[in-house]
């Protein structure tokens, strides 16, 4: 999803940037870096590959206009903008749901798959009929939209109950998984993005810019056989598969870590690059702040709000290459429920995994915009 | 505290030099600088872009980064010497305690995630308990005139105007009760008013606390208002430093001479003064009631008002006419609904087409358009010669002929036809905005808008772009409309003078009516308000207001 | 203009003469990639597929010539390393090119009003609700393993992103003074839409398409990994990896070769839509366009 | 990680490669995976122990009353955990229960189709009668367990269990994983692990590894090539037995060139089966005989050698059929079903093309696959390995036969006769000689590619004392700690 930078204020060029939602890998746009009145060089070596993306960050603040004098007179930004955030939310989960029904429907007969071989034609057909199966795809989308208005959503055909419950619990496995790398992933970007701006030491930095380059190029399926491979087996330290204690979390957590880390790395280090070419930086300093204090309130914090919006708008890829890694690791997650679900044509277990797998995307990219919006302080309006 | 003499200097600045880059590749910026500058005085520095001036006050401030090259030369205030760089301990108590910097753009120097009251807090002494420190934040604000102080306390940057976020930013900069007060182009993103206030409080913060003010600009209408010394900085060089007045009288070096040179902008009408009977001209542009309410933006605000309200106006063939205002008066927008690019939302507007060539091309305006902006108003991918070329072909000019015609417009801008290869990145400043003349001019127009042709560029090349636009227009017997707040480029260039005010003309008179005796109170002070008054007394034919 | 955008300004100015190289070594990667697939019948010293059960998994050596060493049926790798690639380049380069069609078609629609714009965006939320894999897991799975189902699928994922970007360039485009110049200096809407939009949308394509391609393979191996891409035998560098996964610990050579070449070539794509952003973003206020 | 060996287990985990689909026997398809759960929880009148003999597990004795009626002796005093009683009654309702749901998904419909009744005539004696006279029907009662019924009532049979057998279910995640835990009611001897844990690693890569590592303690289904791999590990124990599915190729007779016997034949003698065993199934197997039922079966054994290789011939054979010139095939491969068929599947299609055959390859995960064996869309050929719930010949020889939906084109008439004699034979020898005629009529007629019993790969920690069985069934009641 795409947002325009907010407008800080400056003249300077305000080239709106882009960030594309379903990717771990944020897009390279237009980079931003920038000159750095306090750094001695401000590009790093040619080869360093050190050009990171866009960081401007990606929020559409609410009332970000107003810039009138009297904030007491000012109404809360806040329900327009959650509303217009769920409305479009549920939209598109409506609309998602609905594409991944046609395409089944379009597809075929279920019934098909359920009988075992001796099945003769009369028999399917009679089931075909007693499923609906046969009526024209419109029609079956209102039935199914009448069943799940009434609450009574289309059980699984394979295992007889409600298709959220097992989703949902497949969901509690991936949201583990995913979390925890997002946590590892998330920190490990941080610092290294952080690393890459204050160390001095080049050859370090060039190393850093590099490996973060060759980890976003690893294919997710890729690394994970190699990490099983070195933690698994070369070193033993880790279980390689399935589930149940927390140390099962950790090699698939790195794997999907290693989605989530170059991307975040490359955006919170344009984003610090940018933010400490802020004049508000150099007036932070004009007040001889101390040095702890100054990187954390006038550095840090100003500089996060991209990554969390990356934060927000990779969560989709992040579902997408779960699907990947939790098959190399046997974790039981909504990857591998959708994966059998769809061999298995159990159309309501995918559907309702698609419709939780784009409530929790559309949910995260929302969360991710309230949380930059509370780091905005125009959303601090109403105190 | 050391004892200030009552004449002593108190900052003293000896050899500065400073060079960036790696130690094996420096690149010196600011070479063997001296200046002094006493308690309670104001030290203007001056000079073109990349001067060296920021660089120069950054130095001062102890806030170069030491990893970015070197710094020689002497630094001190009383008797306390500016620290070695990398002893960051004392650097930090140095830029704490004894100096206090403003920054240009004041929405930008202030951290938009924290409030004014954390903002101000933390450039508190940090032993002062909490309470005692919002007590003192108060004071500040209301000690530099913001009005609301308990309020404003709790707002954010973004919810101040760009005066109110400056004297926030000066109430920082005093917050330790620094000796020295260094300000980088303090206004240079301020409309003319707030300037102007913005400037008093600095003096008047400079008089009441002994400040030492070092004032940079690159514009010496306004160092040449406040500052009682001036030192002239080109290529890292101080060229020339000195009393104010003598060095607007009688500046010794050509550099400063041609910085004074092109503040006082020569045109036709710089030495006319009215005779009262000039033959009634033809109306050219006919303006009724034009009105323009902008769409409110989706999300945003409440309904604004219009933009332009009501506005008439006749402007005569071969007129030159002059609006100004402040910020956000409906100059642009009427501008650009004069010459069809916005439309208006009700009114009614007529060009009088019998006194029009008629064009080739009904698509062309007659009247054009010079964009305020250089570096937007010019394609990055084109070259100047296709720049100038389309245009011309729309006019149905081409083949062998074109060419020439781009040469004959280059050569009446002044610019060199061997510019014709290259792309806007290849040039400065004046060069871009002279080829969007060049452009506006391409399509024979009866008549040009220029909208703050020249606001955005340094004092020599402003000079020449006013120079030609009057040559163009006694040449061509063109229709300008200009739209400025330079009073020096009002007086020399336009024969009316249109004030505008919220989206009103709030008064419409002859140049030197406008500059002598201006009807309307608003119209006083916004003139008043204009800087270079000191330099244009000096010069003028129109003896202005004196404050 | 603020103190430091002058400076900025010039400070990147210093920059571009620094994008080379990468950008050199960047196409270079690519360059040796796509000539070594594309050349592969001249290259490969067996047929890829070509099965010989008297050296099954033997180790990489020079003679008998197996450098990369051979699979579980006796097949050279290096052959099918050099094959394999076909397939994810062909996909990359054909769903690049319908991702860039529909998004800038949809770009160019979205411009012309509010109204389509909203709908398209609408359906650009909803494309990007769903994950691509997922999607992709379920057209696949249903309609069947085509190539061009693939290439189609892999393509639809990314339409979104040209979109936005063609759709906020030719906003800014649109308001911006040069174009409005153009439109007083007499130019019709085609003329100036041709000359002083169209040219400044390929520098923003650039950077998408780059970025296209790289993901478009990354997930044409991953569905050939999840085995709904190309079918064995087939050589494809996904496939090839899923196939000899387990021999990671023994036979490693199967794996670790084709794994090698994927991100080699991701790389390279990677350092070029960098270079390429990192050019832009200098030419961003007015470098001197060379595309 | 330390050799498990060291001390004894009570508790281990299994690797299953695909997920479980449901606990009730209409549903369940899967025998390796469901069919192991159902039976470690259920009881079943009989059973087939680990060396493919008929032993009772409910039943004490069964007996053939008449040609139609068999009778069983139940073990009295069986419970289910909750107390209540697995009495005759409760067989009588659950057969009744399978033949009112003909259509049900699960394979177990397929067992009582020829049953007409099953009565209690007192708590410990069932009364089978049967439509047509079935001697098998003691070995299809294998395949069938028995829920509580007041509880199958009440409850979600597909997610819940009442457990009468060694375990019940502790936890039931079929994505993830089935623990089992030792069922201190169960009436039989206690097992000798407590705790199983059936988990789904579908992955074969992460299946090795859990095997090296230590994490899995049992993995089934392992490539040849990896087998080699596992053989080093100290604390496994490697190796295969003969499994019930003889992997074939069936031919859609649908394609005229297919229904040319000549040219099934000449498939049949251009592939050199004998060079695949050796290397790519590393001599775990030989090439199979003429038949489709493998040495578990009886009947087994009837033809005595495998088909020849003879390119000369199968070149000769297609040029006869009019094919010198080559021949356009599909060949469709289920993915992860069949040891070693990902990796032979090439090696058929450059062998074939020696012939002239250009092979397309398809492989297709084992849904997709199953789907299309189903419908007119059939491959011209298709990697088949089957196998019936309880090891029954002539069960197996049906799924050949004109009437199984899996048959696209007409096979002799002869065989589907012979079949249905065997299937009603009133006696074993009369079957089997049924079953001879049925076997020789298909090898006659060059009915499918036979090419070689599958494998049973299995990879075990060494310290368990376990007969890896050749059919699918995973039951940890017969596993013991050394
Ligand atoms: N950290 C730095 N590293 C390298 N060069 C620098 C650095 N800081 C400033 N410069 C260079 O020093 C020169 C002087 O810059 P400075 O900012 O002092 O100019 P200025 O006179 O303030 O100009 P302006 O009017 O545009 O603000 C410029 O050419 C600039 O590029
Ligand atoms: N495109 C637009 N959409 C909405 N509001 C606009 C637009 N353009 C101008 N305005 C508003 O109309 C009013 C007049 O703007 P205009 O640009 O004409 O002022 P100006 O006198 O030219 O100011 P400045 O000296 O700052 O250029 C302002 O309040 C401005 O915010
Ligand atoms: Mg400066
Ligand atoms: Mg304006």
């Amino acid at each position: 999803m795409c947002r325009r930078a907010p407008h800080t204020g400056a003249v300077g060029t305000q080239i709106p940037q882009c960030y594309l939602a379903p990717s771990a890998r944020s897009v390279p746009t237009e980079s931003a870096n920038r000159w750095r009145p306090c750094e001695s060089d401000p590009h790093v070596s040619a080869v360093s590959m050190s050009v990171l993306e866009s960081p401007s960050s990606a929020l559409e603040t609410p009332g970000l206009a107003s810039n009138s004098a009297s904030p007491e007179r000012r109404r809360s930004p806040w329900p327009r903008f959650l509303l217009g955030r769920i409305l479009g939310g549920v939209g598109a989960v409506f609309g998602a749901c609905t594409l991944v029904f046609i395409m089944i429907a379009a597809t075929g007969n279920p019934i098909r798959l359920l009988l075992a071989g001796a099945a003769s034609d009369e028999e399917i057909a009679r089931l075909t009929a007693e499923h609906g199966y046969d009526r024209p795809v419109l029609v079956q989308y209102l039935v199914f939209l009448r069943d799940v208005a009434t609450g009574s959503f289309p059980p699984s055909l394979r295992m007889g109950v409600n298709p959220f419950g097992p989703v949902l619990t497949a969901l509690g496995n991936t949201l583990a998984l995913t979390i925890l790398a997002i946590i590892i992933g998330a920190l490990a970007g941080l610092v290294i993005g952080y690393l890459t701006v204050v160390l001095r030491n080049r050859f370090v930095v060039n190393a850093l810019l590099t490996g973060i380059f060759a980890l976003q190029a690893i294919p997710s399926f890729f690394l994970g056989i190699v990490l099983v491979l070195l933690f698994g087996l070369i070193l033993p330290i880790f279980p390689t598969s399935g589930s149940g204690t927390p140390l099962h979390l950790v090699l698939p957590a790195l794997t999907l870590a290693a989605v989530v880390a170059p991307g975040i790395a490359r955006v919170f280090r344009t984003s610090l690059l940018e933010t400490l070419g802020q004049d508000h930086v150099l007036a932070a300093r004009a007040k001889g702040t101390p040095a702890a204090p100054f990187l954390r309130r006038h550095v840090i914090a100003n500089a996060l709000a991209p990554v969390i919006s990356l934060l927000g708008v990779q969560s989709g890829s992040l579902l997408a290459g779960a699907i990947l890694v939790e098959s190399v690791f046997a974790w039981p997650g909504l990857g591998a429920l959708t994966v059998d679900a769809v061999t298995n044509q159990d159309y309501s277990v995918v559907i309702a995994a698609v419709v939780v797998i784009a409530t929790t995307f559309v949910t995260t990219t929302v969360l991710a915009d309230i949380v930059v919006a509370i780091l905005n302080p125009q959303f601090r309006v109403e105190r | 505290m050391d004892l200030i003499l009552e004449d002593g200097p108190l900052l003293r600045v000896e050899n500065l030099s400073v060079s960036f880059g790696r130690p094996d590749a420096l690149t010196p910026i600011v070479h063997g600088v001296s200046f002094d500058i006493r308690a309670g005085e104001c030290f203007g520095l001056v000079g073109e872009t990349g001067s060296g001036k920021s660089v120069t006050g950054l130095s001062i401030a102890g806030l170069r980064s030491p990893h970015s090259g070197i710094q020689t030369g002497r630094v001190s205030i009383g008797s306390r010497q500016l620290p070695e760089a990398r002893d960051t301990a004392a650097m930090r108590a140095w830029r704490r305690d004894e100096v206090g910097v403003i920054f240009q753009s004041p929405t930008t120097a202030l951290n938009p995630r924290l409030s004014v009251r954390e903002q101000l807090i933390e450039a508190l002494p940090r032993a002062t308990p909490r309470g005692e420190r919002t007590r003192q934040a108060r004071e500040l604000l209301d000690r530099v005139g913001v009005p609301r102080a308990t309020e404003r306390l709790d707002a954010f940057p973004r919810e101040l105007s760009g005066g109110l976020a400056q004297r926030v930013m000066i109430a920082m900069a005093l917050a330790r009760g620094p000796r020295v007060l260094i300000a980088d182009e303090p206004t240079t993103a301020l409309d003319v008013r707030v300037q102007r206030h913005i400037l008093d409080l600095i003096d008047e913060l400079r008089q009441d606390l002994g400040l030492a003010v070092l004032l940079i600009s690159h514009d010496i209408g306004v160092v040449g208002d406040r500052a009682d010394r001036l030192g002239v900085l080109r290529s890292g060089h101080l060229v020339e430093s000195g009393d104010t007045a003598r060095i607007l009288t009688a500046p010794a070096d050509p550099y400063t001479r041609a910085l004074i040179e092109a503040n006082r902008v020569e045109g036709a009408h710089t030495a006319a003064a009215p005779t009262g009977n000039e033959p009634p001209r033809e109306p050219l542009l006919e303006v009724r009631d034009l009105t323009k309410r902008f769409r409110r933006a989706p999300r945003r605000g409440p309904v604004p008002p219009a933009a332009v309200d009501s506005v008439s106006l006749s402007i005569g063939r071969g007129e030159s006419v002059a609006i100004v205002g402040e910020s956000g008066s409906g100059k642009t927008t009427l501008a650009r609904m004069i010459t069809g690019l916005t439309a208006p939302t009700s009114g009614a507007l007529s060009l009088a087409p019998q006194l029009g060539i008629a064009p080739a091309n009904p698509r062309i305006a007659r009247a054009q358009y010079v964009f305020q902006d250089q570096f937007s108003s010019l394609d990055p991918r084109w070259s100047v010669a296709a720049q100038l070329s389309e245009p011309l072909k729309n006019r149905g000019i081409s083949g062998d002929a074109l060419p020439g015609e781009i040469g004959r417009l280059l050569g009446e801008v002044a610019l060199d036809p061997a510019l014709a290869t290259r792309y806007p990145a290849q040039l400065s400043g004046g060069q871009r905005q002279r080829v969007g003349i060049a452009r506006a001019l391409a399509s024979e127009p009866d008549f040009l808008v220029a909208d703050e042709p020249v606001s955005a560029l340094d004092a020599l090349v402003r000079a020449e772009v006013v120079a030609l636009l009057d040559r163009l227009r006694r040449e061509r017997h063109m229709t300008l409309v200009l739209i400025t707040h330079d009073l020096s480029i009002v007086s020399a260039l336009s024969e009316r003078v249109v004030v505008m005010r919220d989206g009103r003309i709030v008064e419409d008179a002859p140049t030197h009516t406008v500059l002598t005796s201006p009807t309307h109170p608003y119209t006083r002070e916004l003139l008043e308000a204009i800087p270079g008054t000191r330099i244009a007394a000096l010069n003028s034919p129109h003896p202005l207001p004196e404050r | 203009m603020s103190v430091g955008a002058g400076l900025r300004a010039r400070g990147r100015t210093a920059h571009r003469s620094g994008t080379t190289p990468q950008l050199v070594v960047g196409i270079s990667i690519v360059a040796v990639v796509v000539l070594g697939t594309v050349l592969a019948p001249l290259l490969a010293p067996y047929d890829p597929n070509a099965v010989d059960l008297g050296s099954m998994l033997s180790a990489p050596s020079i003679d008998p010539f197996h450098p990369f060493g051979t699979d579980q049926v006796g097949r050279d790798v290096l052959s099918r390393v050099l094959y394999g690639g076909r397939a994810a380049l062909i996909v990359g380069l054909f769903s690049t090119l319908i991702a860039v069609t529909l998004g800038v078609l949809f770009g160019l629609l979205a411009a012309t009003g509010r109204t389509v714009d909203a709908v398209i965006g609408r359906i650009a939320d909803i494309q990007l609700s769903i994950p691509g894999l997922v999607l992709a897991l379920l057209a696949l799975s249903l309609f069947g393993t085509t190539p061009l189902g693939i290439i189609i699928i892999i393509g639809l994922e990314w339409w979104p992103m040209h979109y936005r970007v063609v759709r906020d360039k030719i906003r800014e485009l649109t308001a911006s003074p040069f174009v409005e110049a153009s439109r007083l200096g007499g130019s019709g809407r085609l003329r100036t839409f041709g000359g002083h939009i169209l040219p400044h949308l390929i520098p923003v394509l650039a950077v998408t398409v780059t970025f296209n391609v790289s993901t478009a393979v990354l997930a044409e191996s991953g569905l050939s990994y999840l085995g709904l891409g190309s079918q064995p035998p087939t050589a494809n560098w996904g496939l090839m990896i899923a196939e000899s996964r387990t021999q990671l610990g023994d036979a490693w050579w199967g794996p670790v070769f084709p794994g090698l070449a994927l991100v080699v070539f991701l790389i390279g794509v990677q350092m070029v839509g960098d270079a390429l952003s990192r050019r832009f973003a200098a030419t961003g206020r007015g470098g001197v366009p060379w595309i | 990680s330390e050799p498990a060996s060291a001390a004894k287990k009570d508790s281990i985990v299994i690797a299953i490669s695909g997920a479980f689909s449901s606990l009730d026997q209409l549903d369940s398809g899967n025998l390796r995976s469901d069919g192991s759960v159902l039976g470690s929880i259920y009881s079943s009148l009989t059973r087939l122990n680990s060396s493919g003999e008929l032993v009772g597990d409910l039943a004490e004795k069964w007996v053939a009353t008449d040609a139609h009626t068999w009778t069983f002796t139940l073990r009295p005093g069986v419970t289910y955990t909750d107390g209540s009683a697995l009495d005759a009654s409760v067989v009588a309702w659950n057969i009744k229960r399978l033949k009112d749901h003909p259509d049900s998904p699960g394979a177990t419909a397929q067992l009582v189709k020829n049953v007409a009744e099953a009565t209690a005539t007192d708590a410990t004696t069932v009364t089978i009668t049967t439509t047509t006279p079935d001697i098998d029907l003691p070995r299809k009662v294998a395949g069938i367990y028995y829920l509580q019924p007041k509880w199958a009532e009440t409850h979600n049979t597909k997610l819940e269990s009442l457990a009468s057998g060694p375990y019940e279910i502790a936890t039931y995640e079929p994505q993830k994983q089935v623990v089992l835990t030792a069922n201190p009611k169960y009436s039989g001897t206690q097992p000798d692990i407590k705790k199983v844990t059936l988990r789904v690693v579908s992955d074969a890569a992460t299946r090795l590894s859990g095997l090296k590592s230590g994490e899995i303690d049992a993995g089934f289904v392992i490539d040849p090539s990896d087998l080699n791999q596992l053989k080093s590990v100290k604390t496994l124990r490697t190796g295969a037995v003969d499994s019930n599915r003889v992997q074939v190729l069936r031919f859609n007779r649908d394609n005229p060139a297919l229904a040319d016997k000549r040219v099934r034949e000449a498939i049949n003698y251009a592939i050199d089966k004998d060079a695949i065993t050796k290397t790519i199934y590393g001599g775990l197997v030989k090439p199979a005989r003429t038949e489709v039922l493998s040495s578990l079966y009886e009947g087994y054994d009837s033809v005595t050698k495998a088909w020849p290789f003879d390119l000369k011939k199968a070149k000769e054979l297609l040029a006869e059929a009019g094919y010198a010139n080559g021949l356009d095939l599909e060949l469709s491969v289920p993915k992860g079903a069949y040891v070693g068929a990902e990796l032979a599947a090439p090696v058929l299609q450059s062998q074939l093309a020696e012939a002239g055959i250009k092979l397309t390859l398809t492989v297709t995960d084992r849904q997709v696959w199953l789907d299309r064996t189903f419908t007119d869309k059939a491959a011209d050929l298709t990697w088949f390995g089957s196998a019936d719930n309880s090891t029954v010949a002539t069960d197996l020889l049906t799924f050949y036969g004109n009437t199984w939906s899996q048959t696209h084109g007409q096979v002799p008439e002869a065989y589907d006769a012979a079949v249905a004699a065997a299937k009603a034979a009133d006696t074993k020898d009369a079957q089997l000689a049924q079953i001879k005629t049925a076997v020789t009529t298909a090898a006659d007629d060059a009915y499918v590619v036979y090419l070689w019993p599958q494998p049973q790969t299995f990879a075990v920690n060494s310290s368990l004392n376990w007969k890896i069985r050749g059919d699918d069934y995973i039951w940890p009641a017969e596993i013991s700690t050394k």
